[in-house]
């Protein structure tokens, strides 16, 4: 019990003391979530709006193989993506194994089944009234797709939110394209990993503290989106 | 730059004990060489070099090691320290090791259906145990009930025999570590020590570079000189974790 | 001809899951009219609105607008025509954000301050009062008439309003019908208008269209007899109605027809007439004036049934025909028209 | 004299974040009485059906039912009222599970069938056609009607009804009525009414209350007059009217206080009154019965302004009052009473 | 590449053969994701409810902390528990360390917050009218409950998926709070993790694979839920 009091007082001595190794993975960290939610949300909202929005043949189908994928588990998508990006691997040539950017494809992957299902449940769930409204005021396609998504704002912040917390806490993409390499790419959570390994339990508590904090800095920073109107 | 950087394989034992923080800047120092090191499993640090996405290794799983060498995935393999292997047990002793071979703990273990708990993960260290049930005689006691298969790293293991109150082989490095984390008074104490058959042997090997064209086989060559050097021999000697030796230097 | 078409449609069909719901051989609304369409429920009227909205595409046929095909989200289409549906949809905006949203969508950033004031003021909503009102805290009345300042706003050339008036209050409904007859004046724009608020629709339309089971019947065929018809002893049928007032008619066409009339098919008399002509009783219950045209509609009930004729001014001084006077109402049984 | 009132009212004030809505100091519902609520849009009658319906707790005074307070899930309420509100929701589901929804509630497993039949058939929706339609498949006018039978069903002891007959055709409408007098008959229900549709109100309703902004003011006086007021050059002050129909008035408390006023206030003649009398040109749109009391009430347009008299039959004889005749409205500047 | 191959015939071969360790990672990763979903759907849809349905001081303070929670790091949760749970910690006499119910009291705590705020969002963004629908029908409370989240079923049952899918995958807590103990608290992530880490990737992919079908047959098993009526 003695190490999540330990790993508060950490924590607190880890960010006022600016602690160069926390820093860098905080910095890691940062970079890989906020590359790999741009490019989920980027790709994960129309895709969802596409299958929440139009009814077509197959629709069904397609819906449980997308809620199959949210049981995707970390450590097969680094095994996947580990597979492309090894050096033997097709895409290994652009050398992007042990790398930001190659955690950041990993946690998209990760991430896109959750974007896309949660924003299609959201789009389903709005009154199709709306759609007359917007087609009858004059919205092409684009504007059709961002008056609905501003309709289900809530819905998409939420499902947003999710997707950044699953990105931000997933061990196993990280370890396995990332290789958990100090300095590089060491992330908070193989940190917390390493350390829970080596026995520093107050250490990973610390750790885990730190990421919550910033999850909850980026929560606050989008909480006014939750205002009605 | 990318070009003066070389990727290293290694063991969590290496890493956890915290040699390489000390060892690598050295090397960087000396060499002018940025290294990186992932640490991982021995199996899945030999599956990397096996699949060149590193450059050079630092493993300890002999018999694993020549097997790779011998499939013409690794070169120059050299053995560069060791250091040993415990038994370690709760301080009442149920099954009786204290002070016996090791052979005969393992046949004890057996006898009296004390709990062992087993890295189970194919690591070096399970090697090393499983090799010791075989020099006993004995079969790996897999679905026994008393032999309980963690599938997890040292610590974790170690950890989950003292809420057993169960015995496990760990190398000494961590059990310095985790006596040092209960402030010098462990749960869990060393009953069986020094026989030669618990040494542990780490090697470093090159990734073969006729296999694998993006293998910095010059740096990768370079290290190993360096590490067999006698500078890094004589820090690796002078490393201590808690005030103990680790490790002992070895290379020919 | 076919310029003064707006719209153009031919043998137009449209189902949902459950079966047809519009079946349309052939209309043509002119530039600048405006039209009424009345019908009961789910006689189609609503869909009809969608289909000229190009919301949908049509099951089956064509709806030329100015002359060339159109569809959902037509270029010809997407800036001039627009709908208010029946159920109107406010966006999770404020009431300004909610008018000018169509301007946005056009790109018309300027002036759009003063363009929504007035089409609020149109509706009869003070700007002042409403701007900043936030979607929720509306009356269902002033919810209605938000959206219908959204469309107005557009000062679009095609209007289609599916029953702007519904729970809007009098005096607001007496604007509304101003504000379509001045958007016709000043913009020439033409309104399609679903209602059963009869005399509004009658005071603002050209031209009325009855619906009934997805079909459009001729105008001025205002009443329906609805089945199931039973069998008497003659071999005529007649509809049950418990409180006496049944009709007697010549053998339908199925047992589940409606018999359609208009004011040509009946005499009212306020004495009963002789014994061998097939009657009714029936009270009138309300007396409409359709500016259009200057004759007067009056609403019957007959038991629980209404029905309605149309007179001039000089019959209804002349038979004292005022609510709440009995009258007889007399019909000949073959003169029916049958819907199926 | 408690025994027959149902709900007694008490200093009601309640309020939303943008301000009071409704303000009642004294009101009491009879047993089985019929009671509609008029007025314009936002002058809180669904705030008040919402507040009686014990689906809000009012933000200050008592509403007392059969003698006892009551709030939201009360036991005493609970399965007695029911509420249909102004934009009827329906469950995601089939018009069956719909309808018999509140019997399942009630743990009401017997004769369920029957029971949701009966009701559908009283809003004029034929079982057959429409049990197994799901919730989405419905025309406006039909969902209506689905939501209405849904509360039917329940036989409540107090049926409180928002707008029942928006959107729904002239002889649903009839058939609305009809079901909401068995009703009273039947299993003695107490209703309050709100609804545009002032005849239909005044043909079903025993005491029509007339509500403005939040307020209750004395039945009978049907007309307002809407400021802002503007100062003549004689003291008095009158509406702007860019039609020529302005009322000129005596002082008015505040330049947008609301003159109202009932047909007493009002003289109505065919011909021009003298020079003296203050009047309005106007003319008659519509003459409706009101059942209950016999008489007819005249709507007016002053302008664009509507205004209705209450006459006897006779009267309108007499007068010769049909629509599209032209009248003059005489009044009494001093005879306006105000609300704020 | 080639391991990607070798992992679906092993997987198919895993489950043909009916190999006994797989088998007992399947039943056991079976296990601990019923208890963890029954406790955090049992406890989470009506905690979500309340939190989208109600209007309270601080509720957008509780949203946002409650959305901080989606971003907790699994090795986190597990160092949390396994404290507790610990031989050493309050509730170590109940001898839960290194059982399938440790772990699912794990998992509870991991997959609560994504209950609680998709259903809160589910909730909130559901027209207000069936609330006073539902009231004025004669719903009590718990009446209320029910009857509205059905009307919010689609999103619930997303919220559900998405929980099952974060529970389903990770593997912190199982490790930490499991021991990952072959033939007892072995799960499908820990031995995928654990294969992994052998370099046997081939064996991750197929027990990754197998995952997946597992979630595939969960999900076609409650798509019922999806039709419309
Ligand atoms: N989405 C739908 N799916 C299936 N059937 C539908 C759907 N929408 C409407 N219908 C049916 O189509 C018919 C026509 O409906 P429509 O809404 O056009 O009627 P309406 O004339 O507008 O009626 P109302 O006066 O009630 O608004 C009705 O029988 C209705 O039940
Ligand atoms: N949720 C809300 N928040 C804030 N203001 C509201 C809310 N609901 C209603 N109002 C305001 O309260 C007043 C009374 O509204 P209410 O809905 O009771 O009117 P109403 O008489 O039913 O009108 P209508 O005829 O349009 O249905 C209106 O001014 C309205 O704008
Ligand atoms: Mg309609
Ligand atoms: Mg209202």
């Amino acid at each position: 019990m003695s190490f999540l009091l330990e790993g508060l007082i950490k924590a607190i001595h880890l960010l006022l003391d600016m602690d160069p190794e926390t820093y860098s993975a905080v910095w890691t960290t940062l970079q890989v979530s906020s590359g790999s939610m741009a490019a989920s949300l980027l790709a994960g909202i129309p895709l969802g709006f596409f299958l929440g929005y139009h009814d077509f043949r197959g629709k069904r189908q397609v819906r449980i193989v997308v809620d199959t994928l949210l049981a995707l588990p970390t450590v097969f998508v680094g095994l996947l993506v580990y597979a492309f990006l090894s050096r033997q691997g097709p895409l290994g040539s652009m050398g992007l194994l042990f790398t930001v950017p190659g955690i950041a494809i990993g946690q998209t992957i990760l991430a896109l089944p959750i974007v896309v299902a949660l924003t299609a449940t959201a789009v389903e769930g709005l009154d199709r009234q709306l759609q007359f409204t917007l087609v009858s005021l004059g919205a092409d396609r684009l504007q059709l797709l961002t008056g609905t998504l501003w309709e289900a704002r809530f819905a998409i912040l939420a499902a947003a939110l999710t997707a950044y917390g699953r990105v931000m806490t997933e061990v196993g993409i990280s370890m396995m394209v990332g290789g958990n390499i100090k300095w590089h790419t060491r992330t908070i959570t193989t940190a917390i990993a390493l350390e829970t390994g080596k026995g520093q339990f107050g250490m990973g508590i610390a750790l885990g503290l730190i990421l919550l904090a910033i999850a909850f800095a980026v929560n606050l920073s989008v909480s006014f989106l939750r205002k009605r109107a | 730059s990318a070009a003066d950087s070389l990727t290293m394989a290694t063991t969590t034992s290496t890493d956890n004990t915290g040699l390489l923080d000390e060892l690598m800047p050295e090397f960087t120092k000396d060499t002018g060489i940025d290294i990186k090191w992932t640490a991982t499993g021995t199996g899945k640090a030999l599956k990397l070099g096996e699949n060149c996405d590193v450059d050079v290794l630092m493993v300890h799983a002999p018999p694993a090691e020549k097997k790779f060498v011998d499939a013409g995935f690794g070169v120059n393999r050299r053995e560069i320290m060791y250091n040993d292997f415990v038994l370690i047990g709760p301080p009442g002793d149920p099954a009786g090791i204290s002070g016996k071979t090791v052979a005969e703990a393992m046949m004890q273990f057996e006898k009296k259906k004390a709990v062992f708990v087993s890295r189970g993960d194919n690591s070096g260290t399970n090697k090393k145990e499983i090799g010791l049930w075989k020099a006993a005689g004995l079969e790996v006691p897999d679905r026994a009930e008393w032999y309980v298969q963690t599938g997890q790293g040292m610590l974790s293991t170690i950890r989950i025999a003292a809420e057993r109150d169960g015995y496990t082989l760990t190398d000494r490095g961590t059990y310095i570590k985790y006596s040092a984390d209960h402030k010098g008074n462990p749960p869990l104490k060393v009953l069986v020590e020094g026989d030669a058959v618990l040494l542990n042997q780490y090697s470093v090997i090159v990734v073969n570079p006729d296999r694998c064209k993006n293998v910095k086989a010059d740096l990768a060559e370079k290290f190993v000189e360096w590490i067999t050097g006698d500078r890094a021999q004589q820090q690796i000697a002078e490393f201590r974790l808690l005030g103990q030796e680790l490790f002992h230097p070895n290379a020919k | 001809m076919a310029e003064a078409s707006l719209y153009r449609i031919r043998r137009l069909v449209h189902a949902y899951e459950g079966g047809t719901a519009l079946r349309i051989d052939e209309l043509a609304v002119r530039r600048a009219s405006i039209v009424g369409l009345v019908g009961p429920n789910g006689s189609g009227k609503s869909t009809l609105l969608h289909l000229l909205g190009f919301i949908h595409a049509p099951t089956d046929g064509t709806i030329l607008f100015k002359g060339q095909p159109a569809g959902p989200f037509s270029e010809s289409v997407r800036f001039t025509v627009t709908l208010l549906p029946q159920e109107s949809y406010l966006l999770k905006r404020t009431v300004w954000q909610n008018v000018r949203y169509g301007l946005q969508l056009r790109g018309h950033e300027g002036g759009q301050q003063d363009r929504v004031r007035e089409a609020l003021q149109w509706v009869g909503l003070e700007p002042d009062r409403f701007l900043h009102r936030k979607w929720y805290a509306l009356s269902g009345g002033e919810a209605q008439r938000v959206a219908l300042a959204a469309r107005l706003v557009l000062r679009p050339e095609v209007l289609l309003l599916d029953e702007p008036t519904a729970s809007v209050d009098a005096l607001s409904a007496q604007r509304i019908k101003e504000a379509a007859m001045r958007a016709r004046k000043e913009w020439g724009t033409t309104l399609v208008v679903a209602s059963h608020d009869r005399q509004w629709l009658y005071e603002v339309c050209d031209n009325v269209l009855h619906l009934y089971r997805g079909r459009i019947f001729s105008n001025g065929e205002e009443n329906m007899l609805f089945g199931p018809w039973r069998q008497r002893g003659d071999g005529r049928f007649e509809t049950h109605d418990s409180d006496g007032a049944s009709f007697v008619v010549d053998p339908p066409p199925s047992p589940d027809a409606v018999a359609i009339f208009g004011t040509d098919a009946i005499s009212v008399s306020c004495e009963r007439p002789s014994r061998e002509q097939p009657c009714v009783e029936a009270t009138i219950s309300r007396l409409l004036w359709d500016r259009s045209t200057g004759q007067v509609i009056v609403s019957f009930l007959a038991g629980s049934r209404p029905l309605s004729a149309r007179f001039s001014a000089e019959d209804i001084a002349e038979k004292q025909l005022y609510p709440g006077r009995t009258v007889w109402i007399g019909y000949d049984p073959g003169a029916f028209r049958w819907v199926e």
